[in-house]
């Protein structure tokens, strides 16, 4: 108990964006037509791929000799290169298809 | 708490060009997700995203400073960047159109991988951390696992490698690996184990929730994929909300958490479209309703079919045509010859249109996607609604391996899996000609009156072949 | 900075509750707000938000402690929270429907006021503050004020004790008051100034500041103040906003900041339904216009007047009268006298709706409180697209005390002030009756062609009077 | 500038926070019925009056003798709380009377 409250104390301001990121995204998302619900499905996965942001700090903070760190950490930077990358190339090439649209 | 101090006043000397580059992610992630979500936006929006993951990749590579020393190790970083942008690039442009849900899946599955590996690699490094530190690792490893093993199975399903299994009491052991998850969690995070135990038990995590994944998706519909991936794709953006939290970091935080939420809300909406709930996607009553359902063509009458020529003829003689394109077309990638077809009926003077249906075939936008695909111009998709209007003034309605969305059980039968879904009511035409290969039901395994009804004939095969035939056909009318 | 982290960690070590509370606050003011933009959750929406607030301050009365010790001088705190609840309360409670903008204009001003005083009296009592805090201070200080000038002058123009005034070089004073303020406060927070210097030019810059609010609002129409205020209160909000971050408090950081944006929002939407870009409304040119379009009634052909005796008969020997209420009849406050006309000619058997444009009157939503006030049941009450839509069913139209929303030049005249304003389409019935009390122009101070077309009959007078009158002559027929 | 810098680093959730809650409020408000605009405004009016919370602390950190922020925070805390009550009160009274539209 005493570890949760001082956990909330010292992360309150991450726990206030937590909870407006949440409310703006239900917000931003709500009444989107249903023809483009797959690419903004792959754009949203392409978003989270931000997560090899952490992948890249552990990987610059792996020591020298530890292997474990540095091959787990390498695999991880590659998995998220992939996600962003390839999430947003597919999502371009769906939104792309979307686009003849305009041919009008 | 301390280390918490710590550690944002550690952050507090960063660079606050990082910090300033960070921002800027955050804001591009709201505004890319906006804009993603109209039309005329959408493409401009992906891009502007994906300017700010750029950002503030290279803010982080150039700029991140801990203990006041910056990141090593730029060889390895910078070969894996490469490595992961061509393998990424080159699968991205490869793909089929029609297997774009399955890409994506794949994609998710790495993202929830590399929020696995992070844990781990924390895990391995920090001997004794804090309680909220630890918490934050182990819910991170659990949740990406989890996306990894489930997005991977439904990668599987969607390229037809993995087949649709119930397993029998499969809610059962969910509930059960679920409970083991947790409760292994509180173990190891409450620290009431000792640490070599609690190492065991960490890993011990992984494969629970790794079989959690798995069973999790495996008895869910093959074709309710789509709903699935969105939901991963929100748990891996929670994966990487807690490697915000791990490193204090804004703009992996509101990231993660705006992907997070947007998927729920767009996996909601998903359902909403097919008339379904969450709960019963998730169940997969549609597989249980297949056996009831489809228990018999029952004696519903007969059907007619017509032959080849005589449908050419019907076409060329007709003044308007509206081709209802379904899931059928998509899996005999049969949009080009459509396409031909479209343009020799032009020829002959006969008007065509396409009557799209919002959740025909696999995914949203499916047949969109694969009707520009072949190049067909833009105005002749009527939305569902317009195509109702102008059913009345069409001469003849040709299906083409559509079958759920035109069921008159949609508006019928109170008792159908799918009543209470809007559907294209063809019956409103003089003519309606379906192409499909069999009798066999649709997504949904139910049987569709339709093709008894009297306006309706037949004409079996796959629907390229078919169309191929067709075309040939009418060039000697 | 030093200072800043400080501040941080000795907020750690407040009572985690109270953090809590603001978090609830900080939730509850979202979700008011949200629901307070849908008509069906509105009112439950406002008491959340009012729940947060109860919750957020008395959180920070017994739980908020600095340098390890609470709050004192509760007698004082406690007396002025009475004070203001018993006058608050009592103001809100007693105040006309009609006056409402400028009763929240006089509330915005006493939040902007109270913003004011906060900077003043850290100011005083922080003999060094930081480069950061002074910044603070004096911007909170100098929008507080702003926004406190202005929203008094606001609710002066509402109430009618302050007239409409063009100052000569208007705006170069405002851009010159501007400049001053801006210049000051760079000496000030630069501590480019002696400390005594600083202190005099801080309460200089509060008088600059003061001026400025005066000035700004002064030349702006009095009833484009509905749209000023809205600009107050995003004002107001953003100095709350300031306050939040001089003691670093989330709940009134979120709470200002969000009323911030949602009101410069709000200020533009309304804009929009009054067709009007809002540096139109701030400069006031429709003050210029009025000059312009007023010039004369020149030869617009003659209008008709009816006698009372002819709109009883009319009236009473219609199927379907439509009433269009317009900013003169809540002037006559003749609500109930219209609510009892209709009660009449029910009794007759004639049918009665009324035609509700939405910028009718001067506040939006201004008729349908209006006529709720006097009982109108609400399935009488047609918005404009469906009033438009009954139009040609309707025998007489009865305009009372309307001008501007039922003005044909809306739709034909590309060079009036108010074209593009969707209007009420009065034309389309058989007969158009109009009240008001002579044949000056409305708010847009534009002649108005309607009054002297074929079918449109004019009957003078104020409307109240007028509908008393109509009523006993009715009754006799 | 170096002021500044150390500013933004120092303050940087809380502005993380502030451009959250822009495009909070943004996203929340746009479509709202012009019907609702009044109350909206007056609703929106009750919030800010948050900013009492401002008054309270800095009336209950003030010194015995120091009567200057004793009177004006004395003041600063009563017109605080007409904002927040008044606004309240008011809003909820618009409110009742567009509710008469349930009677249907
Ligand atoms: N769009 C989405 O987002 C989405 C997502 C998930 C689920 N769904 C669901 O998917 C369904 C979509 O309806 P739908 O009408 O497009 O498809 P459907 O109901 O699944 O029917 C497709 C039909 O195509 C026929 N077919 C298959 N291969 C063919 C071939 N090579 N040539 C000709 N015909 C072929 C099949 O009959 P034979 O086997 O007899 O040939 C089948 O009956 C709805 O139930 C919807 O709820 C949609
Ligand atoms: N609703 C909002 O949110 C809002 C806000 C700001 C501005 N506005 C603007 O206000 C206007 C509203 O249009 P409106 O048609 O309602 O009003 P209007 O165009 O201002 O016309 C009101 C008319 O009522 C007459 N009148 C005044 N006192 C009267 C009395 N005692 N008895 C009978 N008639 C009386 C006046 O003519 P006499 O002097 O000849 O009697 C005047 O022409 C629009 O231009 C709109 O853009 C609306």
């Amino acid at each position: 108990m005493d570890q949760l409250t001082s956990f909330f104390n010292g992360n309150y301001h991450l726990i206030t964006i937590v909870i407006l990121s949440v409310f703006l995204g239900i917000e931003v998302i709500s009444r989107v037509p249903a023809v483009l619900h797959t690419p903004l499905m792959s754009g949203a996965n392409a978003i989270h791929g931000v997560v090899i942001i952490g992948a890249i700090i552990v990987m610059g903070e792996a020591k020298d000799g530890d292997f474990f760190s540095l091959i787990l950490g390498f695999l991880a930077v590659v998995l998220g290169t992939l996600n962003v990358v390839g999430g947003f190339v597919v999502t371009d090439r769906m939104l792309e298809m979307f686009g003849k649209k305009k041919k009008k | 708490m301390e280390q918490i101090i710590i550690q944002y006043t550690e952050f507090l000397s960063t660079n606050s060009f990082l910090l300033f580059a960070y921002l800027i992610g955050s804001v591009t992630f709201i505004l890319g997700l906006k804009m993603l979500s109209h039309p005329e936006t959408a493409r401009k929006g992906n891009l502007i995203a994906a300017g700010g993951m750029i950002i503030s990749i290279f803010g982080t590579i150039f700029l991140y400073k801990h203990h006041g020393s910056g990141l090593g190790n730029y060889a390895w970083i910078f070969a894996a960047l490469v490595i992961g942008t061509v393998v990424g690039t080159m699968a991205a442009k490869k793909v089929q159109m029609t297997a774009m849900p399955e890409m994506v899946s794949l994609f998710n599955g790495m993202g929830g991988a590399c929020a696995m590996l992070i844990s781990m690699i924390e895990y391995h490094n920090d001997a004794t951390p804090s309680t909220g530190k630890l918490l934050i690792i182990v819910l991170g490893m659990i949740i990406g696992t989890v996306s990894f093993a489930g997005s991977i199975i439904a990668w599987g399903k969607l390229n037809g490698s993995i087949k649709d299994k119930t397993i029998p009491g499969g809610q059962m052991i969910n509930f059960l690996l679920f409970g083991g998850i947790i409760g292994l969690a509180i173990m190891v995070v409450g620290g009431f184990v000792s640490p070599d135990m609690a190492h065991m038990l960490f890993y011990g995590i992984t494969a629970l929730a790794a079989m959690y994944g798995i069973l999790f998706v495996m008895p869910i519909g093959g074709a309710d994929m789509p709903v699935v991936i969105s939901l991963l794709n929100s748990f891996t953006g929670v994966a990487a909300a807690f490697g915000g939290f791990l490193y204090d970091n804004p703009v992996m935080l509101t990231g993660g958490i705006l992907v997070g939420s947007a998927g729920t809300i767009l996996t909601i909406l998903m359902c909403k479209a097919m008339n379904r709930s969450l709960k019963n996607v998730l169940i997969g009553s549609f597989g249980a309703a297949k056996t009831g359902g489809a228990a018999g063509a029952k004696d519903q009458g007969n059907y007619k079919e017509i032959s080849l020529n005589d449908t050419a003829v019907l076409l060329a003689y007709a003044q308007k045509v509206m081709i209802i394109p379904g899931y059928g077309l998509a899996v005999a990638q049969a949009q080009h010859t459509c396409h031909e077809l479209e343009k020799v009926l032009n020829e002959k003077g006969v008007e065509v249109v396409y009557g799209i249906h919002p959740v025909a075939g696999r995914m949203p936008g499916h047949m969109n996607v694969l009707l520009a695909e072949a190049d067909v111009p833009y105005e002749k998709l009527l939305e569902m609604e317009d195509a109702n209007d102008q059913m009345g003034t069409t001469n003849v309605v040709m299906i083409l391996g559509a079958n759920d969305v035109v069921n008159p059980a949609a508006k019928e039968d109170p008792n159908s899996p799918i009543y209470g879904m809007p559907i294209l009511e063809v019956e409103k035409a003089d003519h309606v000609i379906v192409n499909k290969r069999s009798m066999k039901p649709g997504y949904a395994g139910i049987e569709n009156e339709l093709f008894f009804r009297p306006k309706s004939s037949m004409l079996f095969g796959d629907a390229k072949k078919v169309l191929q035939a067709l075309i040939a056909e009418l060039k000697t009318v």
